[in-house]
């Protein structure tokens, strides 16, 4: 076996809107041993194929509620927490999104649990395939 | 014979939880399984929705059904203080005494009449929730937790509010991660596979084990507690170490094996006898247990004996940390685990 | 005989209140005092550490206490949503939900039948807590406060749902600031005290009369309300206006009397006739009471004229709102203002 | 009678730490007709004798806690609102503090209700003795 999967491998895919490509989504699970409030996700970091995604760029959608990550900040109501092995859709705002084929992803994943002396950094790298 | 009760905490089973293989419910009846009589739960771990459906009659009504259908006792709530939820500030005071008699309140709502609580827990906070504690019937226990030791400058600062309030509420949940006699063998098998070398290895284990011999300089009180950590870390010769591996050559395996090994820590199990009074519950944590019921690493029988020379009549709750260094490359069986843990217990504890 | 009923809102003695000289019971006392028997409360205004004390028996039963004692009826809860309470996200239309069901909750725990919600509150959230507000018994009512208006395609909107639905609990509250036959005279002579010119002020009332003599034309409904309102504004030629108040050397106190003057608007007392099957509560405001218990601004007479001629049988509220136009220079008397809103009530209704 | 008062007039005076003179504090109360949570209290703004004050040099004390006008973006706890009627104490970090005399003060209180299309300033002009 080759690690515990943290990407839903099904998920990877272009968005569109109004007939037009405008970004590319996935699902993944948090990398820590319990539920968070989204106000500790203290940052998503995503970079496709060596490139670094905008961090404005990037949404985050839970219980059917999308977040800019600028807007997690404030998120504690339990509806919205980034429950222990669930996925959460992220989503990237990218004109066009991603060509078909296959794709280098190297992701991290940073909260905050407020008795840690530091923030904690789960390194999510994965390839992926658009079709 | 001895009244030292088993319990398991749920916490172990997370690789299982994570990968859907098991649900909160399948969880108590692994528990069951083993012949736990006790059950610790993270309720932010399998608890979705956190906290709204501990205040749903529905869920604790289904709660404590489970605990008839498995026979089993709601023992230790662990509980998070989330002080930093937000990015700009630490929560006040109150706000965080709020916070601590919230979980005081669920656990009480799900029959738990032990709380765990982290280190990082104020003092105040403490204080300040201690009379809603007893008058729900819920211990504050704070753990004891690797770097962490009894005996020690760092648990003075508690007993001496333990005595100044003469509290019945608040004591130690010793995690039996401070009995390490040498660095857990998952942990070294993880550097190999990832490329660290044997003589980094042997530098780091020698290292541990002059540690022990010697006696760890323990670690001392301090809000601060990356402060007190990386002074720990020094006072315990972390950087002759680190410079060993460096001059041998050491890859990012070998500094991370390097590094990793001051998170474990050993302590006298006489610790235990000598602060038994204050204990009210325990996290038997372990990293691997072998099919010969041997845990390389943590002294389960020399720990458990003091336990019992100590009167102990609380659980012993398994707590297995050995996914975390095999899930990146290998399987997990937490349900074998925690069986293993359990027989060994119960032979340890000569039921 | 009509069974129209008469109350009186605790907002209206926010001056006395501010000043120390009267608290929550005294508000009441006062209340009770004008003949009044049902009482409308701001729960953030008058409850210190909203909305802790309603969720306690002591404070919950103390409420009740008074309500027995100054012989008053819980008839109207003020409630705001505050779903941009942090300054980075409007809240989800889950949390504005909950937040909805709150106050419901809280009305509810506290004896009111009503709630008053204000135009900002989006639809989906007033559809999304309308079965719980039949569940506790609250009526959901819509604020028609100036520059909207019952009869208007903001109106329709709401209508259509209503309708859709078939919901009992959901209608409207006039805000009787809708039926201004012009700009109150406490606006007036604060422009005057803070040096606006006779001719500024004759323009600003000019085309208040024009306005109301050729119709308002009406607001529309659009969930960016400041839009809204610049547009409303715009169609009722306040451009125009303010370019013959600068043409005629307006200064700071003229253009202010002359924005002003669009917080104001004149509806026909027909459109209470019209909808009086959605109609549960009412805001009486007014600006200023003369001695002569005369409203120089507010229609008072022929509004409740309607009110009758409909067999309306709830409460008219009383919501005195001419203090922020004294206090910066005068003293305000909302008590003596109460007294005599009630008597020109009283006298209107033909008690 | 010249207006509804805002300022605790005895309540302007120096703070002193440890012997050394380090702002200035006053009381006052909101201008609002209710009581709010410190998340919608989007700014305090200060002139003092003619001179603007740095805004985190700003502090505000409710019921005993003392927040920088960045912590009260996230302020939403019920025993931290601005009640309506009570004085909160605002202090300013100010080395030496003010001295001794007659000052101008021109504040604006600046919060935003949710169901208001703008931001409601309250201005708040006063002057002051310090003894
Ligand atoms: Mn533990
Ligand atoms: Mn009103």
């Amino acid at each position: 076996m080759a690690g515990r999967p943290i990407y839903n491998p099904d998920s990877f895919q272009n968005i569109r809107e109004d007939g037009k490509v405008v970004g590319f989504c996935f699902e993944m699970k948090a990398q820590y041993y319990r539920s968070f409030t989204l106000s500790i996700l203290r940052d998503i970091r995503l970079n496709v194929d060596g490139e670094d995604v905008n961090r404005d760029d990037i949404r985050i959608t839970v219980n059917g509620e999308t977040f800019t990550l600028e807007e997690t900040r404030t998120v504690i109501d339990p509806e919205y927490r980034w429950e222990f092995g669930e996925y959460a859709a992220v989503s990237v705002r990218k004109e066009g999104g991603l060509a078909q084929g296959t794709h280098s992803l190297r992701g991290m994943q940073i909260i905050a649990p407020s008795y840690m002396p530091f923030q904690i950094e789960a390194p999510c790298d994965t390839e992926f395939e658009i079709r | 014979m001895s009244n030292i009760k088993r319990c398991v905490s749920l916490y172990s089973y997370q690789d299982e939880y994570y990968l859907g293989k098991l649900d909160l419910e399948g969880c108590l009846r692994e528990t069951a399984k083993t012949g736990a009589t006790g059950v610790e739960l993270l309720a932010e771990q399998m608890i979705k929705r956190f906290p709204l459906p501990i205040e749903t009659e529905e869920f604790r009504s289904q709660w404590f059904d489970w605990m008839e259908k498995y026979n089993l006792t709601p023992v230790c709530y662990d509980a998070f203080l989330e002080n930093r939820i937000y990015d700009n500030r630490t929560l006040t005071l109150r706000e965080q005494i709020q916070m601590m008699k919230r979980d005081i309140r669920l656990a009480s709502l799900l029959g738990f009449h032990n709380l765990r609580t982290l280190v990082s827990t104020p003092m105040d906070v403490i204080e300040g929730s201690m009379d809603y504690a007893a008058k729900m019937d819920v211990k504050i226990g704070l753990e004891v937790h690797a770097p962490f030791s009894l005996n020690s400058g760092w648990a003075d600062g508690y007993m001496e509010m333990i005595h100044r309030t003469g509290t019945k509420h608040f004591g130690f949940i010793p995690d039996m991660g401070i009995f390490c006699k040498n660095i857990p063998d998952v942990v070294r098998e993880k550097a190999r596979r990832h490329g660290a070398s044997e003589e980094c290895i042997k530098i780091v284990d020698d290292a541990y084990a002059s540690r022990r011999e010697k006696g760890f300089v323990k670690i001392k009180y301090d809000l601060d507690l990356g402060k007190a950590n990386m002074e720990y870390r020094m006072a315990n010769g972390m950087k002759e170490m680190m410079d060993a591996v460096a001059a041998a050559g050491g890859g990012p395996a070998d500094m991370e094996y390097a590094g990793t090994s001051f998170t474990y820590s050993w302590s006298e199990p006489q610790d235990i006898i000598d602060n038994i009074d204050y204990i009210f519950h325990t996290h038997a944590k372990f990293y691997n247990m072998h099919e010969d019921l041997q845990e390389t690493a943590v002294a389960v029988p020399e720990v458990v004996e003091a336990y019992k020379k100590a009167g102990y009549t609380g659980y012993l709750s398994s707590e297995y940390e050995g996914g975390e260094h095999l899930r990146m490359d290998l399987d997990v069986d937490s349900i074998e685990q925690v069986r293993r843990h359990q027989e060994a217990l119960k032979a340890a504890i000569g039921e």
